[in-house]
């Protein structure tokens, strides 16, 4: 494809987990940025956290030759979600324009179906009304809504910064430009794990990136055609 | 009834039958529509009593606990990430499960000419229509946001959605309503003589309600003819519906991608799982009425205990038949998740409750219901009914929870735990289904008394040789 | 949040839609009540547009690193903070403590407004309190306890103290002390002759040997460091840099290392020693010329470190990589002997570039020359509390450091304070000093501050990063150099003419007056006005070009002997959370929300103990232990940590306050309880040496943790599941 | 028995028609509350600025092409004019007032976007929409207006429908809109 | 029945009450020996009998048609809403296609059910012209006890022979019938 479609632009991450040192930056950077509630330790402790990204960590071997494994985990984006197609009310669908699994809070009704069903557990649910004590307050993103209780919530690849750009590039009439847009994740990442970009675009860091031998989307085989793509790690062994 | 041509010396053989079989054992119909509203109008101490516990119970328990639920949000529900499904879906999938006890017996006994059905088919569709409520209910409570559920509804609407008929949900959401309608149709249907007898027998309120609900009903000629047609329409046409009722309920779990879910067999394993545990609530439910209602031991006897039994029997073969089918499936495949699912089921944290369900469902049905002595004790298929009630909940916590608790991602796998209010609303419904019982049971005639006389009618002795046995004449 | 804030220096804050009352939108139902509301202005600045967002460059000062920022602001609000992409340090990226800071500014428990005793004063109250201090105080008799940021305070305070004739201000910090960042500087000063904090430069390296240091946690510039080693790994086609890790427990470096050994505490410069050997041998030098005299063999056995894979790394550094880094920090520095293990680390380097190998050892330049004020020295502090406990100090100010809750209780600083006549407070929290103190002034959080820090760590060029307020002050607070230059003026006198500022600006201005005569830097212009303008939308000033000049050292044959311990059963290893670090925003409740790396647990202190030793002990996870030494003890909840020396236990900073806020207080403890009075050889607290006994008690109390013990571990019991993990991550 | 059959039909007949009654009692309550406009700080009259004045939308909400915002005037921008114009009516005096005070007038919105719509005047004016084609006529309405015309989604739909071809898929996805 | 006869050719409905079926059956035959046809006889009863017992016509029922008028009707309905409402406003799902034939059985199959079992509840009513909106009916509330009572409409003076000829087959009553609210 030489000229980028403007009508249609296929958002993709890449993850270098390589690069990656687990720093929970892009964790503290995604609640920050999309006014995820925080819940507490109680909650937490029960599993009710409700971060949109979280970077499992694995142990691997035996003492001492134990090592850690760190994967930034997220709403994978999938050409076939299967959040999708099970929401009776269209709370979360398929963009055609921007081939990302949106989430529209306000639809939501709150039967959960599309976390038990997503292979990714990257949906989060908000069990309960939020507070953020006047004036934590004020520093909420009027750009993303505020979910109230009873309501599905997950990674959206930043879709209000997305727009933004696109809004901006179509009142200056050009298409978007590689790296113009970051999600918050991507942008605070300090080792440049997290490339964000549009795939239609021939010449994007994100097409160069994903082209890796390294390059591997997870959970691939169940046909889910995830828009997040791991660059595996290789430690060098001694 | 043709008893005047058979010798005397089979007397007592013919009492013997006569005691065993109410339709070999007429009473006038004055006297049966008398023994059903003295039932009706039995409204004692006892009674009011108990009402008035199980309604403010059901009001605490129920309804205010979900009131508190939906002030303050789902989180006092123990459910968690990943487990989104707990106890409401639980108790739903079992309260569909008893919803299939009423259509079982009065659409496909029905059909199939199974004449000891007559005196309980209301019991047990009013079993239906109540479970179906309480049923109905749970997707309600289960919502994040329960006062959007109207969402689900197809009409037009300023925001020009429909609801996504590509989604389990909204095929749940039909065949629920479809069979709701349908099996609360089904059970008006042949109420109405009855509702008629009341009418012309009853004083007062009672009077003016059933004024109303009998439609003017006469029982002429035409009525019948229509009446008896719907009926054998609708005893048709509602058993594919139950079939689709619960096998969608399957479809919710076995179409997600969720290991432990995604299982070819669930729709009849779910199937055969309902109806186990609806007819085995039959027994205890006519076990109940036998017992608590007045003039109820001589409509309902132990042969209609032991002929559920034996129903119960094989239904329990026949879920031992899918479950081992699932199981041994999945446990012959390589998955690590589906493999560390059958670990947690069998001796992990979940094995309580799997070993309840294997004990409950299969082992205690199959060593007590082979005798004919034991089947013919009321109290013991309410036992089994109990019984084999706990270990279809506990196949439901497996499936839903247990599935749930384990992921193809172990770093985000997790445990439940049902929250009190989550406890106290799955108990509701339970009282909640015995007090609306309890009341249907002193609004409307619980024994369908044409539908007795009818057999009556149709049943007769004749003698061969020097035996007697009994005939049925096919009135139909 | 009700005050009318008038226009104050600059107009360009004057936003009505926060100066109004801010009241949430009526329908309090609704989601929206948690917006605030949105008004017209009175008066729009040109600048602004209604919703639209306007951006603010400003630096960080959640630690000293000095990471430069780009606060979103929409109509007066703070709405995200992001990373300067043209910063030298952090080059647009931040931490996870930087992200939060919008709740640091925004915290409901900040201190509202000045009070003495408690009680609310007004601010001219509060400064004619402060002048009648400085007037009627003997200089000798005043002290200043300040934090590592921000910079222009510590030098507007030095110049007050000077013109007082009172001690110069003390810099201090736990993190400070953590880094022991004296250590460093004084080590490097041996090695390569610069007494500085030196930055390594990872970026292009073939193999970076890490001796304990922490430096993607909170290690003197995590940010820089965190884009150095993505670079490292990833940023060169077909060359990807190796990291070998040494440290008793796994920390967040070590989990991303190729290689870690888990080597006995104590023995990192032995180690060092040892490997440099093994190199220079891999590369054909005979023993003697110039290297360390030591036995590779022997210090391994003594490291418990299998010699095999140590002469491996060295095979590989002398026949495969070019550039070769070798880092000391963390918790080798805080070793007794750790000032020695810092020159043995530092050397290795100057060893390398002996055997004529790359290294990447550099300094960042102090902008003008003038370097920053250096953090105390642990006799400095030593020293003072020793004249609080005379009773000969009568008026203390704190500012930047909340030394009650930073300072070890065994330094006996908490009861110190109990004798000195008046304490003064700046902090910006009502945290475990300015309950105690007679005054507390709070100054505004570094989002509503002027100011500016001198980069010292993670910078390739001189580099001043600056501090503008991006809102309007949240609360009635009071930027503590304003305040200070009141009193003073209200003093007058000799005072008011030696410290001649009428403000903080004003100050600051004169500051960086002098870089107007620069013409190298990202912006040149003569007049004041435009040069300070472009100086706040750059966020700083910093050169135009990389000053980077590679550090080259001489080889040091140090005697690092044996480490020295206290009494107890196991190594204890106390270690900066590497999300909150030494704490000071433990009340900002997403950073307490964001899990630790390894561990994944949030909200807690948790004591790290490695499966064996669990075993051997009784122990299970979630299991509250004491853990005892000779200077305190403290509980905490056990987490079974496959990661760690079975003979150590490692329990982690940033909990246990008893002020602060409500997400910070009465939450974990604070393992500074724990530690002893004793230098590492360079003043810096020996914190490693302390060594700890730990016992049941019988309750429990489940950790917060992001993981699920049960599909990690098993079924609660230890179980590495590495099926699992990898058929998730192909390799 | 005749009687209790035409008392049950006529309290029956009785029960239906006053739950009717009392529905559409309700419904026209509702409606005609809803009509009403709320009391804003200051009598502000459109008319006269539009017509007689002349004054172009921008002139006040001047954000309109440019940002998602069509933004209220400050009180600086009213008073800009005002302050050469002797107050007469009661009005001009309060806008005084708060022009003395420096203070923002408290105005009440008649059209609060529920917080889950991302709406961006900028888009749409560029695009070529008048504000009439939304507002409907609010320059001849001498009050704050209430909405002329039921702005609901089915109303944002219909147009963005109604796009050429190529963009019709990006202006109904939902993300177009919601946030 | 009769309209337009007045005074004493005007019909009148009498009732004859039976408690068997073979006396109920006699009794039409005598009433169709005097000349009375099927149309002018109605009976009641508290049990269904076929009308082969009672030797009145077979006569179809009207109810099967509804349901299937039903059934059409609810299959079109599903059609309108699985393949018509997405088109109205295209959502695309999960990489399914907008309109999946598979899951359409589904719907197809419970709103056709749906439509069929309303529709026969429905056609219950109308057919038997339920509840009786139009006016008085005639009816004996002996029927809920089991009796069998046969309503025959003769004209005035013929009232009486009918009466001696019915008693014969033994009815417990023979009445003239008012026709009643119910």
């Amino acid at each position: 494809m030489a000229e980028m479609d403007p009508q249609h632009t296929k958002w993709v991450m890449v993850i270098d987990l390589d690069r990656c040192n687990g720093c929970g930056a892009c964790v503290t950077a995604c609640a920050m940025e999309n006014n995820v509630a925080f819940t507490g330790e109680e909650e937490n402790a029960y599993g009710r956290g409700m971060h949109w990204l979280r970077i499992v960590r694995y142990w691997v071997g035996e003492w001492p030759n134990v090592q850690v494994r760190f994967m930034p985990m997220l709403c994978q984006q999938c050409s076939n979600a299967p959040c999708e197609p099970v929401c009776p009310v269209f709370a979360t669908m398929h963009s055609e324009a921007q081939e990302l699994n949106i989430q529209v809070y306000n639809r939501c009704i709150g039967t959960r179906y599309c976390a038990n069903n997503c292979p990714y557990i990257a949906r989060t649910f908000n069990w309960f009304d939020y507070e953020w004590p006047e004036p934590l307050n004020f520093h909420l993103n009027p750009d993303v809504t505020v979910r109230r209780r009873g309501i599905m919530e997950k990674c959206t690849f930043c879709i209000q910064r997305i727009r933004a750009a696109e809004e901006e590039a179509r009142m200056e009439g050009r298409p978007v430009r590689d790296g113009e847009v970051q999600p918050a994740c991507a942008q605070a990442c300090p080792t440049e794990a997290i490339v964000f970009g549009n795939w239609q675009d021939p010449n994007s860091k994100v097409r160069e990136l994903a082209e890796s031998q390294r390059g591997f989307r997870f959970l691939e085989e169940l046909g889910t055609e995830p828009k997040v793509i791991y660059l595996s790690s290789q430690k060098h062994e001694f | 009834m043709q008893e005047t041509t058979l010798p005397a010396e089979l007397h007592e053989r013919v009492e013997e039958l006569r005691e065993e079989h109410l339709l070999l054992d007429p009473r006038p119909r004055e006297e049966m529509n008398r023994m059903v509203l003295e039932a009706m109008e039995d409204v004692n101490r006892e009674y009011i009593i108990v009402m008035t516990i199980l309604g403010l119970v059901t009001a605490v328990t129920l309804f205010g606990a979900w009131g508190y639920l939906m002030s303050k949000g789902l989180g006092l529900a123990g459910i968690r990430r990943p487990i989104y499904w707990g106890l409401f879906i639980v108790s739903f999938v079992f309260w569909i499960g008893i919803s299939h006890a009423g259509t079982f017996v009065s659409a496909i006994l029905r059909v199939f000419k199974a004449e000891f059905r007559r005196p309980f088919t209301r019991a047990a569709e009013l079993m239906t229509t109540f479970a179906l409520a309480g049923a109905g209910l749970y997707p309600l409570i289960h919502l994040g946001r329960t006062w959007r559920f109207y969402w689900m509804i197809p009409y037009p609407n300023q925001r020009w959605l429909w609801p996504n008929f590509r989604s389990p949900l909204v095929w749940d959401f039909l065949a629920i309503n479809t069979y709701l309608l349908g099996s609360t149709m089904y059970l008006f249907l042949p109420l109405i003589p009855d509702l008629a007898m009341a009418r012309d027998k009853s004083k007062g309120w009672r009077k003016v309600l059933y004024t109303i609900l009998s439609f003017g009903w006469r029982g002429t000629e035409e009525e019948w003819r229509h009446l008896q047609k719907a009926i054998q329409i609708f005893a048709w046409a509602i058993i594919p519906v139950m079939f689709s009722v619960h096998t969608i309920v399957s479809w919710d779990f076995a179409v997600a991608m969720k290991l432990g879910w995604h299982s070819t067999i669930f729709g009849p394993y779910f199937i055969v799982g309902a109806i186990l545990s609806g007819i085995s609530a039959v027994g205890f439910i006519l076990y109940m009425i036998r017992i608590s209602v007045k003039n109820m031991r001589y409509f309902i006897r132990p042969e209609h205990f032991d002929a559920l039994g034996k129903l119960l029997l094989i239904i329990s073969m026949g879920w031992a038949y899918f479950f081992f089918n699932e199981f041994l499936l999945e446990w012959y495949g390589g998955e690590h998740t589906v493999q560390e699912i059958l670990r947690y089921y069998t001796t992990g944290d979940m094995a309580p409750v799997w070993w309840t369900m294997v004990i409950c469902n299969i082992l205690i049905p199959w060593l007590v219901l082979w005798n004919k002595n034991w089947r013919r004790k009321p109290w013991v298929m309410a036992l089994m009914g109990i019984i084999v009630n706990i270990g279809m909940y506990a196949e439901r916590y497996v499936i839903v929870v247990g599935a749930l608790s384990r992921n193809r991602i172990p770093f985000d796998w997790g445990w439940y735990k049902p929250s009190l209010v989550e406890i106290s609303i799955a108990l509701g419904t339970f009282t909640l289904f015995f007090f609306l019982y309890g009341l249907a049971s002193r609004l409307i005639p619980l024994i369908p008394v044409w539908e007795v006389e009818e057999g009556h009618h149709a049943h007769g002795l004749k003698r061969i040789g020097k035996g007697v046995v009994k005939t049925v004449a096919e009135l139909e | 949040m009700s005050q009318e804030q008038r226009l104050t220096r600059r107009d360009v804050l004057k936003l009505a839609g926060l100066g109004g009352a801010v009241a949430a939108v009526l329908s309090g139902c609704g989601p929206t009540a948690k917006y605030v509301r949105r008004q017209p202005y009175y008066d729009m600045p040109e600048y602004a547009r209604p919703g639209a967002s306007v951006y603010f460059a400003t630096t960080c000062r959640e630690c000293p690193a000095g990471c430069g920022l780009v606060v979103r602001t929409v109509e007066g609000r703070a709405i995200k903070i992001e990373g300067n992409p043209n910063h030298p340090v952090n080059k647009g990226a931040t931490c996870a403590r930087g992200q939060a800071a919008l709740e640091t500014l925004y915290n409901p428990d900040r201190a509202k407004g000045p009070t003495r005793q408690g009680k609310p004063i007004t601010w001219d109250e509060a400064i004619t309190a402060l002048a009648d201090l400085l007037q009627n105080t003997p200089p000798e008799s005043m002290a200043f306890l300040l934090g590592l940021a921000p910079d222009h305070l510590a030098e507007l305070v030095y110049e007050i103290t000077q013109a007082l004739g009172a001690p110069p201000p003390l810099r201090v910090g736990a993190l400070a002390f953590m880094e022991a960042r004296n250590t460093l500087a004084g080590a490097a000063e041996r090695v390569f002759g610069t007494k500085a904090l030196p930055t390594f430069d990872i970026a292009d390296a073939d193999l970076v040997l890490s001796f304990g240091a922490n430096f993607m946690e909170t290690w003197l510039s995590p940010v820089y460091y965190g884009k150095a080693y993505g670079a490292m790994r990833r940023g060169r086609p077909g060359r990807r840099g190796i990291l070998v890790h040494f440290e008793p427990r796994m920390s967040m470096t070590a989990a991303n290392a190729d290689l870690w050994l888990p080597i006995k505490p104590g023995t990192e410069g032995l180690v060092a020693q040892a490997l440099g050997y093994l190199v220079a041998e891999a590369m054909g030098r005979e023993p003697g010329e110039g290297l360390f005299q030591v036995d590779p063999a022997q210090i391994a056995q003594q490291a418990e470190v299998s010699l095999e894979k140590l002469e491996k790394v060295a095979r590989y550094i002398a026949n495969e990589a070019e550039k070769v880094v070798a880092i000391p920090g963390g918790v080798a520095l805080g070793q007794s002997n750790g000032f020695a293990i810092a020159q043995a680390v530092l050397s290795l380097n100057a060893l390398f570039q002996e055997l004529g190998k790359e290294t990447g050892v550099f300094f960042t330049p102090p902008v003008n020359g003038e370097a920053p004020l250096a953090p105390a020295t642990l006799a400095d502090i030593q020293d003072l509390i020793g004249r609080m406990q005379a009773g000969k100090v009568k008026v203390l100010f704190v500012h930047g450091v909340n030394p009650v809750y930073e300072f070890p209780p065994s330094w006996g600083f908490a009861e110190a304070l109990k004798k000195v006549g008046t304490v003064v407070s700046f902090a910006s929290f009502v945290d475990e000093t300015a309950a105690q103190a007679h005054l507390h002034l709070p100054d505004h959080t570094f989002l509503e501050s002027w100011g500016y820090q001198r980069v010292q760590v993670g910078a390739d060029r001189e580099t001043l990063s600056a501090f503008q307020p991006v809102v309007v002050p949240v609360f009635d607070t009071k930027a503590t150099a304003d305040v200070l230059l009141a009193a003073v003026q209200q003093v007058g006198g000799a005072l008011a003419e030696a410290v001649p500022y009428k403000n903080e600006v004003e100050f600051i201005q004169k500051k960086v007056a002098a870089l107007r005569e620069r013409t190298d830097g990202i912006y040149a212009h003569p007049h004041p006005q435009v040069f300070w303008n472009l100086f706040l939308q750059h966020g700083g000033w910093w050169t135009e070009q990389s000053q980077k000049e590679l550090a080259r050292g001489s080889v040091l044959n140090v005697q690092v002997g044996e480490a020295d311990f206290d009494q107890g059963d196991l190594y204890l290893v106390v270690f900066p959370h590497p999300i909150l670090a030494e704490g000071a925003s433990a009340n900002n409740p997403w950073l307490q929300e964001t899990p630790d790396p390894t561990t994944t647990v949030m909200w807690n202190t948790w004591v790290e103990v490695h499966p064996e030793t669990a075993a051997r002990l009784g122990l299970q996870n979630d299991d509250v232990v004491e853990i005892a030494s000779p200077y305190g003890a403290i509980q905490a909840v056990v987490y079974v940590y496959p990661g760690i020396r079975p003979d150590t236990l490692a329990v982690p900073m940033g909990q246990g306050h008893t002020a602060l806020g409500r997400w910070a207080r009465g939450r974990g403890a604070n393992p500074l309880a724990l530690l002893g009075p004793e230098a590492n050889g360079a003043s810096d607290p020996a914190f490693a040496r302390v060594r700890v006994r730990v016992r049941r008690l019988g309750t429990r109390r489940q950790l917060a943790r992001k993981e699920n013990v049960v599909g990690v571990y098993g079924d609660g019991r230890y179980e590495p599941v590495e099926a699992k993990a990898e058929s998730g991550m192909k390799e | 028995m005749q009687a209790t059959s035409s008392q049950v039909r006529k309290a029956v007949i009785t029960v239906v028609v006053l739950s009717v009654l009392g529905v559409l009692l309700v419904a026209a309550v509702g409606l005609y509350r809803s009509q009403q406009t709320p009391p804003q700080p200051l009598p502000f009259n459109h008319q006269v600025h539009v017509q007689k004045v002349g004054l172009s939308c921008l002139y006040c909400h001047s954000n309109a092409n440019k940002g998602q915002s069509a933004g209220m005037p400050t009180t600086q921008r009213c008073i800009a004019c005002h302050q050469q114009i002797e107050p007469t009516t009661e009005g001009e005096r309060i806008l005084r007032q708060y022009a003395e005070n420096e203070e923002s007038i408290p105005w009440v919105p008649v059209a609060i976007m529920p917080d889950f719509v991302y709406f961006s005047h900028q888009v749409h004016v560029n695009a070529n929409i008048s504000c009439e084609q939304c507002h409907g006529e609010v320059g001849q309405s001498t009050i704050a207006p209430s909405l002329t015309k039921k702005q609901n989604m089915g109303w944002c739909l219909a147009c963005h429908q109604n796009q050429p071809q190529e963009r019709v898929a990006r202006l109904t996805s939902c993300e177009a809109c919601h946030k | 029945m009769y309209g337009g006869y007045q005074g004493r050719y005007a019909p009148k409905t009498f009732v004859a009450l039976y408690h068997e079926p073979d006396d109920a059956a006699r009794a039409i035959d005598v009433l169709r020996e005097i000349g009375i046809e099927d149309r002018f006889i109605q009976v009641q009863s508290g049990v269904p009998y076929r009308a082969e017992f009672l030797g009145r016509p077979e006569r179809p029922s009207g109810v099967p048609k509804y349901a299937m008028v039903g059934a059409f009707v609810g299959f079109l309905a599903a059609l309108g809403l699985y393949y018509g409402t997405p088109l109205l406003y295209p959502i695309r799902v999960g990489g399914k296609p907008l309109l999946a034939v598979p899951p359409s059985f589904i719907v197809l199959f419970e709103l056709t059910m749906l439509g069929m079992l309303i529709a026969t509840f429905l056609g219950v009513f109308v057919e038997s012209l339920l509840p009786p909106v139009f006016g008085k009916r005639v009816y004996h509330p002996e029927v809920s006890d089991g009796a069998i009572a046969v309503f025959f409409q003769v004209p005035a003076h013929l009232a009486e022979r009918v009466k001696q000829a019915l008693a014969a087959t033994g009815p417990s009553e023979i009445a003239p019938a008012e026709g009643t609210f119910l």
